[in-house]
Order: C-alpha cells, then structure tokens, then sequence
C-alpha cells in the first residue's frame, strides 16, 4: 500500500525541530520527576481506600424494623436474586416468641448492583450500601439472609425518585415522589368471588372486606375496597387473586 | 484526498414517497402514512425487495443500510431493513413478511456490504435463508448447531 | 515462506476481548484474514423478551462495557419512540452531558488500549489516569463507576446537584490541559507517527459501502455524525461541528478521535449553559403499546440503533440491536490485508474493540 | 586514581589458602606429595583464576540484579505509578520473581526440537554471561585484559540472535518463528552502523585494549564529546542489540505474544528474562569504556565507583527511551539502520580519520 505522500512532507513540518522524539522524552522526564518529588497518583487499595460519594451503589441494605414484607424489591430485580423468607422480627422489649415475619434474601453473588429494590421500595426499606468488597469462600456465603443484610445507613443511601405524571408535563408541575403518582389496584366485579385472600395478602391492610348485600344461598357477599393513602401498589393482591379479577389501573 | 461531503443532490421525503409510489404498484411496495422527522416506513413483498433496494440505491443515493432484523411473529417471519440516506438524512424502514415454512428472500449483500453479517446473523438466529449471499454461513453460534435459538418456539430455558 | 494461517485468537494482546482474527501470512505480510466472533454469545435478545421495559435498562448497559451509558440511552429513546412519550427538557441536557461524559471515557479507554498494541505503555498509565475522573463524575452522579442504570424511559434517574456541575467543569479544564500531554507523547512522537501513517487506507465509497459508521468512517472524510444528520434530544441548539479528516489512513481515525473528545468538552460546556431548570423525570406507561420503535445515536465507535416490538404486554416482543463494532469487524479484512503481521495490532486498536456489543 | 587490586588481591589470597592452609594441613597429616602438588604454582593459577571468575560474576551479577529494580522503579514513576514495592525501596521484588520462576514448572511443548529447544537457553544464557568477563571495571578489576578486548566483546554480542533463531524455530509456535526471522533479520540492520562506530574509536585510540582506549581518554579528551554522532549511533546500535523498547522486535509482546521466548517456561524463562539485562548492562558498559572515558574521574572515588555510576546513568537514559516510544516495524528498522545511521556512521569515520590526519589529538 503506498506510503501516503502527504505524511511525509507534512510530518516533517508538524513534528518541526522540537518534534522528532524530544517532545515526548521532555514530558516523560516531567513525569518522572513530579511523581518522583511528590507521591504518584497510584492510589494503594488494601491500606489506602477511595472515598466514596453516599450516592454509591454497593449492595443492598435492608433496615429491617421498616420492611413491611410486600415483595415488590423481588418482583422488580431484573437478576431475579432476592426472595422473601420467613424470619422471626427482630427481639422487642416486652415480646417473648417473635413472630414470623418476611423478609427478603439477597443473593449477593448474583446481584449486578442497579439499585432498582432501593428505588421501588415504597417505605425506603432496602437502601444502596457503600459496601462492595463482599469477597468469600463459598457461594452459599454470598447469600445473605435479613439479619446479614441489615445496615442502617445514612439518609444519602435512600434512592427517591421524584418525577411528573406525563400530562402535567408542561403545566409547570413540582416533580412528586413516585409513590405519589402510583398505580392502584382495580376490582371486576363480576369475577370476584369474595374469598378474602387479598385482604390477607395485603402487607399493609389497605384492603377491607365489606358486604354488599346478600346471595340468593343467604350469605353475605363479600367484596374488597381499597384505602388507596394506605396502599402502597406492591401487587401482592392482583398475584394471590384465584380468579385474577383484579389489576392493576394506570394513572396517566 | 479532498474532503468527500456526499450532499449531491438531496430528495425531501414526499419526493421519496411519491418517487417510489411512482415506481412500484401498491401490492409490491406499500407507505405506511405514520411518520415522523426523517423516517419513512413501507412493507414490500418478498420477490420485489431486491427491486426497491437496487432502485434505492441508485435513484435515490440510499448508502447504508443500517440494519437487517429478523423477526418471529409467531404466524409468520418479517425482515425489517432499515436503510439510510446520507445525502437525504433519511431513513427507510422496510418490513417483509416471509411464510413460516420455508422463509427465503434475497439477500441485499452484493449492493450493501455491510448488511452482510447482519443477513449472517439473522440466518443463525431464525433460520431465515437469503438467496445469493456471499457466504451464508453461521456466525455466532457453531456451525454444527441444530436449532434456531431465537424463533418464539424456542423455550427460553434450553433445548 | 510458505503461506500460514496464524490465530491472532481468542486469548492475544490484541483483541481486547474475545475475539480471533485468523490471518494467512507469507512471510510478514498478511495476504487473507478473517475474523471469528461468538465467544461472548450471552443469548441477550432472547433473556430481553423475558424482562419488563425497566428490568432491560440495567441489562443494556452491560452490552458494550466501555460505554455503556450510550447503549441504555438508545434503548430508552427507542422505547419511548414506541410509547410515544415526551421527555422533560432538563432530562434531554443531562442525557446529552452524560453521553458525551461517556464518550470521552470510550475515547480514553480506547487511547489507553493503542498504547500497549504499538508498544508504549506510558500512554496506558495517562489515559486510565483521566478516565479516572470522569469515573468519579459518573460515580457521584449516578452511584456507579461503570455500568450505570442511569436513565430510565421517560428521563434519568436523578437530578445533577451544584457541587456536581462544578465539579464537572473543573473536570473538564484540567482535562484540557493534559491533552495537550497526550498530543505531545503520541502526535509529536515520530515512532507513533511512522507505526499509523500511511496503514489501511479505507477509501470514502468502501467505508460507506461496508457500513463502517463512526470515527472510521470520518476518518475516510465522509461528513456523516448521527448527532448532525439525524439529531436526537438537544444536539440541534447546541453549537457544535463533526469532526472529519480527509486522509483514510489508521493516522486520521486516530486524530478523528482525539477531536472529538475536545469536541466533547465543547458540547458540554454548551449544554450546561442552556441547561433549564424543571423535572427531569416521566412517569413511564406500564404496558406499551402495540406497534415498533426505532432509535439511532452516535456510540463513541459508530452508529448504534435499537429497534423495539411492543405487544401490548408489559415486556418487548422483539429488541434488535445494531452494534457498530458488529459491521466495522465485518470490513476488518478490506484493512488487515496486505499489512505486515506488526501492523495489525494497530490497525485493529484504531478501531475500539468492544466485544459485548458485538456478540450480544 | 585508587582501585582494588583484583589479581594481586586474588594472588595473595590463594597463595594463603593453598601453601598455609591446605598445604600445611597435609604436610602435618604427613601426605607431602599432595601438599607439594596442592603448593605448585600450576594449581595455584587456576584456583586464582577461577576465584576472580567467580568474584567477576558476583558483581556482574549483583549490578544485574540492581538493574532490575532501577528499570523497573524508574519505569514506574515515569509512568505516574508506584514501581516495586516489597522490600526496602522495594529492592526485594526482584529476589521475590526469581524465587516464583524457581516454583514454575517448565514445559517443553510436544513434537518441538527437544535437543535444540533444551541448547538454545545453555547457550543464550552462558554468551552473555561471557560478556562480563570481557568487560573491565577499572585497571585492575577484570578477568581478562586481551589486546583485541573490543573485538572479542562485539563476537559473544553477535552470537544471541543466531541464538533465538534456533531458539524461535525448535519451540514450534508460529508466533516464536516469526520472532526468530525478525531477530535475524534485525541484526543485518544495526550491525554495520555500530561497527563503524567502533572503528572511529579505534582510529583516534589506536588500539583495541580497553585499558589503553581508557588511558587514551584520560590524557585527551572524553570521546563522546569530538565524536558525538558516532556516540548517538552507537547508543541507538546498543539499544537494538540489546533488544530494548524501540527496537525489541524479536520479543514483541503486542503482536507476538513473548516473541521468541513464548514456549519457554518455568527458570529457564526467569533466567532468560535476567539475561536480557545482562546484555542490556554489558551494551552500557561498552558504551561508557568507548565513548564516556571509562573509569575516569576524579581520584577521591574508586574507579569501580566510577564505572558502575555512569553505567547506571547511561541505562537510565535507556528506560527513559522505553518509557517514551513505542517499538518499530521490522522494515522500519531496516530503512533507520540503513538510510539514517549507516550514513551518519561513515560520517563520523571521517571525522575520526580528519581528526588523526591534523594532528589535533
């Protein structure tokens, strides 16, 4: 392939007297001599350790008494590394037997740290931890249950996200945290078949049954009505929903 | 080796539109009236591809094809080309629709060069055979491999 | 001699990921080459039809690792051209900033690469150095050094604070200054200047023929930059120029790139002088709606397009993605032929080997 | 001008040892024929002999070793990073790799050449290790002082790249034969230059024995300083028979993976790594006896002191190159070998020669 003429000539005058080699000699003696007179910028990780920003996303951290068990950080992880496992509350003053409660598990290993389960967690629950040198012996270690997972964390770890509904884009409105603008469950009356299982489902009792009236057998038909201040939109309702009569509408 | 700008002599896109209309009957090649900013999209049959794309290529200096999909409807499998003009800053959109038994259409390879690993790829994904192309062949996955892993029948889990 | 076929195979200093170039040699000339791609096959078009529209955004970053926040960008626009949803202006500035943020962090990853494949690993040690930087940017913006999950459909995940901004212009003054250092060690190097000039001529009509998009293509002098021609978010009102050398050879893509990141600096300074105030954030539909969606934008390596299928379901029917590494290997051969054995690692640095997004 | 006193040293030394200690202690076990023959003047040349050997090694190597490390921290702070770090001034690092080679298994790749596979490290290894001996320290430290020192120093330099030749072809990689055609051909390239370079030397200094090329600078002048150019070429000749940064073709690591030494594992690769240094101190020991006045220097300091400390500078000039330019094409090398330095060599003979003619020195 030819040698393009043009480099050449035009080489020789670009590099010009100072070109050839002397320039990058002289900087590289620069170099030597400031990382010589004060320290290199090589920062040396197992004594000195980078400062890191509390906006940082290590792993996962759970603040274990305002985990209301809803499930929503398991649904959203796109790795599919938490789930819910019963575990007894933390020890209280004044309760002997703690009662089961669920919590959600960790599988560190697999985790790639996007920080959704802190920002769809409604109660601020899970938060990102600074936390990214989970190193261990086995794989089983990387899985942390509840109590491994705890870090009470600084305000800077929560992940809040404040947005506007689409419609109101241009109208000038304050961005709203996203639980404000959040979908609720909706009911079909005709395929509910008032079995309750919603109500039990609900971590935060937003549902309630109420009687509407009576069957022609002479029981009392049951139908679910939502608090929507108390919900929190965390689906566990639509899911154990036997005849999926209910889902979820979308505020627009 | 002067600057080379390739802004010969550009077509707004009704000229497009209504040059290709002009071109090809309604049952060959037919424009979709969504559009937005420097976007046209159109479906073409399967035997007069080849057609529009030599007739892009040369009347209305498309350069680069941008990208060939394949895709799995389930009912049938669709090509989607899409291809851009830098003189015009337009890009086309074309989407084929093949049978499901026997998906063939030809290859666009000997105008484009670059469509050709995509072509490639989409022969190793669907099993989509492109007539006349250079070396169709698979390109990501072994060559003594079996099976299309992307057509919808594939269950995501393995074989 | 006689001819051989040498593995320039998955695991050599050259590739920067896993890839082979077998190539036929005689002697120091290569006469055939041919690249084989697929050791990094992870199945990521068919895992995506399995995830929610807000599940993939973490997902898209890890395509092209080095840079990565352009690749969750194209799948946001691509997704809100599908659900035809606005986003707030402020949103687009940042989206803008970060995108050239990332492109000079590609550009100085890639710098650092050329470095060691043409035998200098002083300019290794500098350009990691200041990639550092923009990696503290990121890491104070969005939480992470790397792989991102900065945007979301309808904007980005959270606002920039002041003490950011000033540190990001602070960032880019001194980043000025030790260019200058870069074009000192390699362009005033005549070692560097006779191991590029002169190598792989790729002619203007082959560039464009063979799809190669990006610094490759600029450096064959077509004028042809997807924020220009087909402008995306805010490039329109910022002022800014494409960067083109005339002569096809690994030299001009070389200085087509080392531009651009000083172009970069420009777009950002601009953009944060016209950045608005207001949300940065859209509530996004949750199921999309039946129909496709199409995005392009210009990846630090060439064009990069996402194209989407909704069903009407919460999940995508169909994600394509268009990697421009993908088609500037396919042209690798036009290149590699006829150069000495010596020359390839540097024809093959010219053009940023990423290898996820190649492989998907 | 104080220096120690090498052969008188090892003289008294194994007259010591041989005639008061071993031969006293067989005259007093009554052997007297041994004692007699452990006395002889024979045996004692060969034991002195041998001593300096070893002593010459020891410093080589020692100096080698220090080498390493000046490389390898001096590298690192050019580079903005820390360099070596275990030990003091990490120091150590070096001890710590050669023990890690020690440890390593070698592997001698199937259907390959054994017998030359297995001959090429004995003899790249122990040429060079031959060069030190041909190197004087001061006037009295060196291990053989022959009249033709310069030509016998040049013949051991020329034997290694025959060396990796056989060494590229019998590992049987594609990658280590291409890097034993690049190291025969790179040495068509340099040699010529730096021969002349040599012979301008000669020329003013009139003979080929160090110590008179040193003694001859000592009365005039450096040589460095009337025959700059053939300094500039012979530095650049040194560095590519060296195989050092612009010009480390045959081991070139972004296209050939290690080069030649690729199939080479275990202590034989770790003493091979060593051995590059050892051509890369002998190259910037010939440098300072030609062309920076050798030991010369003023008396205070020994001459040793002296010689090791411009060596030392020279090799740092060396890194400095690594650290600041990348490697070059073989034809590259080829047209600077031709076309840059043959000439600015046989410009520098005629200046030697105009130099001898006038009468100037």
């Amino acid at each position: 392939m030819a040698e393009a003429i043009r480099s050449n000539k035009q080489r020789s005058k670009e590099l010009g007297l100072t070109g050839f080699i002397l320039k990058p000699l002289a900087l590289t003696l620069k170099q030597t001599l400031k990382s010589t007179v004060h320290k290199p910028t090589t920062v040396l990780y197992p004594w000195e350790k980078l400062v890191l920003p509390d906006v940082y996303r290590g792993r996962p951290g759970l603040r274990f008494d305002k985990c209301i068990g809803c499930g929503v950080c398991m649904r959203i992880c796109p790795n599919r590394c938490i789930d819910m496992m019963e575990v007894d509350d933390l020890p209280k003053e004044g309760v002997e037997t703690p009662k089961k409660v669920k919590r959600p598990r960790v599988n560190v290993g697999r985790c790639m740290m996007c920080g959704y389960c802190a920002e769809y967690c409604p109660t601020d629950a899970m938060i990102v931890t600074p936390e990214y040198e989970l190193a261990s012996f086995t794989r089983g270690a990387l899985i942390y249950d509840p109590y491994q997972l705890q870090y009470d964390g600084v305000p800077g770890n929560e992940v809040h996200i404040l947005e506007v509904l689409p419609a109101e884009l241009h109208t000038g409105a304050a961005p709203r945290p996203a639980l404000e603008n959040k979908d609720l469950p909706s009911l079909e009356d005709s395929k509910c078949i008032g079995c309750t299982k919603c109500a039990k489902a609900c971590p935060v009792d937003a549902v309630e049954m109420k009687e509407m009236g009576v069957n022609e057998k002479g029981r009392p038909i049951k139908r679910p009505v939502f608090d929507n201040d108390k919900c929190v939109s965390c689906e566990n309702c639509v899911e154990v929903c036997p005849k999926s009569a209910l889902c979820m509408k979308e505020v627009q | 080796m002067t600057e080379v700008t390739y802004l010969t002599d550009a077509f707004t896109i009704d000229q497009v539109k209504e040059k290709i209309t002009s071109e090809f009957s309604s049952d060959e090649v037919k424009i979709l009236d969504k559009n937005k900013p420097r976007r046209i999209y159109c479906t073409a049959d399967k035997d007069s591809i080849l057609k529009l794309c030599t007739f892009l290529k040369d009347a209305l200096n498309f350069e680069h094809c941008s990208c060939v999909s394949g895709v799995d409807r389930i009912d049938c499998f669709q090509v989607v080309y899409h291809i851009t003009s830098y003189a015009n800053r337009i890009t086309i959109e074309i989407v084929v629709d093949l049978p499901h038994d026997n998906p063939e259409v030809d290859s666009i390879t000997p105008l484009w060069g670059g469509a050709n690993w995509h072509e490639r790829e989409a022969y190793d994904m669907f099993g989509i055979i492109f007539k006349n192309h250079p070396k169709l062949a698979r390109i990501l996955l072994d060559e003594d491999v079996q099976f299309f892993p992307m057509r919808k029948d594939f269950k995501s889990g393995g074989l | 001699m006689a001819k051989m076929w040498i593995n320039m195979g998955p695991q050599h200093p050259m590739t920067h990921g896993l890839w082979n170039l077998r190539i036929e040699v005689d002697g120091e000339t290569v006469t055939n080459s041919e690249p084989v791609i697929g050791y990094l096959h992870r199945g990521w078009e068919k895992m995506v039809e399995d995830r929610t529209y807000p599940q993939i955004i973490p997902m898209a970053d890890r395509l092209c690792y080095g840079s990565s926040y352009t690749w969750s960008h194209v799948y946001c626009l691509a997704v809100e051209d599908l659900m035809e949803l606005e986003v707030p202006e402020r949103a687009k500035y940042i989206r803008v900033i970060a995108d050239e943020l990332q492109r000079i962090a590609s550009h100085l990853m890639w710098l650092a690469a050329i470095g060691p494949d043409l035998g200098n690993l002083t300019i290794f040690l500098y350009a990691m150095r200041e990639r550092e930087l923009f990696m503290d940017l990121f890491q104070s913006l969005c939480g992470a050094r790397m792989t991102y999950n900065y945007t979301r459909i309808g904007g980005v995940r959270n606002d920039t604070t002041p003490e950011w901004e000033r540190d990001l212009v602070r960032t880019l003054d001194f980043f000025e200054k030790r260019m200058v250092e870069y074009e000192d060690l390699v362009d005033r190097n005549v070692v560097f200047r006779m191991r590029m000039e002169g190598l792989a001529p790729l002619s203007a009509a082959d560039a464009i023929n063979l799809g190669v998009t990006g610094p490759s293509l600029r450096g064959s002098g077509v004028d042809f930059d997807v924020r220009q021609d087909d402008p995306y978010e805010v490039y329109e009102n910022l002022d800014w120029h494409p960067c083109v050398q005339p002569d096809c050879d690994v030299y001009a893509r070389y200085r087509v790139r080392m531009d651009e990141m000083r172009m970069s600096v420009q777009i950002i300074r601009d953009a944060l002088k016209k950045m608005p105030k207001g949300p940065v954030r859209v509530k996004p539909p949750r199921y999309a709606p039946e129909g496709t969606g199409m995005a392009r934008m210009e990846d630090p390596r060439g064009e990069s397009l996402m194209y989407v299928i909704g069903d009407g379901t919460e999940k995508p029917f169909r994600l394509k993605v268009r990697s421009p590494f993908f088609v500037t290997l396919s042209a690798a051969p036009v290149m590699v032929n006829g150069c000495k054995v010596a020359d390839v690692p540097s024809i093959m640095g010219m053009i940023d080997v990423c290898m996820g997004e190649t492989d998907r | 001008m104080t220096s120690i006193d090498l052969w008188g040293g090892m003289d008294a030394l194994t007259n010591w040892l041989m005639d008061d200690v071993l031969g006293a202690l067989f005259n007093w076990l009554g052997l007297h024929g041994l004692a007699d023959f452990l006395m002889s003047d024979t045996l004692g040349t060969v034991i002195m002999l041998l001593l300096i050997g070893i002593f010459v090694f020891i410093v080589g190597f020692l100096v080698d070793i220090t080498m390493i490390w000046q490389e390898r921290k001096m590298l690192g702070r050019l580079m903005d990073r820390r360099g070596t770090m275990v030990g003091p001034l990490g120091y150590f690092q070096n001890i710590a790799d050669g023990l890690k080679t020690f440890l390593k298994e070698t592997i001698i790749p199937e259907n390959a050449d054994e017998g030359v596979f297995n001959l090429v490290p004995v003899l790249y290894i122990g040429t060079s290790v031959l060069l030190l001996g041909t190197l004087p320290l001061s006037t009295q430290w060196y291990m053989s002082n022959s009249e033709l020192g310069v030509l016998l120093t040049f013949a051991i330099f020329c034997i290694a790249p025959f060396v990796i030749l056989l060494g590229g072809w019998a590992s049987n990689n594609k990658y280590t034969l291409i890097g034993g055609m690049r190291a025969a051909a790179q040495i068509i390239s340099y040699e010529i230059p730096l021969f002349l370079a040599v012979v301008s030397v000669i020329i003013l200094t009139g003979s080929m024995n160090y110590g008179d090329i040193v003694a001859w600078q000592q009365a005039n002048v450096w040589l460095g300083i009337p025959l700059i150019i053939g300094f500039i070429v012979f530095f650049i000749g040194i560095i590519a028979e060296a195989e050092r940064v612009p010009f480390d073709l045959p081991e070139a690591e972004a296209e050939l993976v290690e080069g030649w030494g690729t199939e080479y594992g275990g202590f034989r690769f770790g003493l091979m790594m060593l051995t590059d240094y050892f051509r890369g101190y002998a190259g910037c020991a010939v440098v300072v006896l030609l062309f920076l006045g050798g030991w010369d220097g003023p008396g205070f300091i020994p001459e040793e002191i002296w010689f090791l400390l411009k060596a030392f500078i020279v090799f740092a000039v060396m890194i400095w190159v690594r650290g600041a330019l990348p490697r070059v094409r073989t034809d590259q090398i080829l047209s600077i070998g031709w076309k840059r330095l043959l000439p600015l060599a046989a410009i520098n003979v005629f200046i030697a020669i105009a130099l001898k003619a006038l009468g100037v020195f």
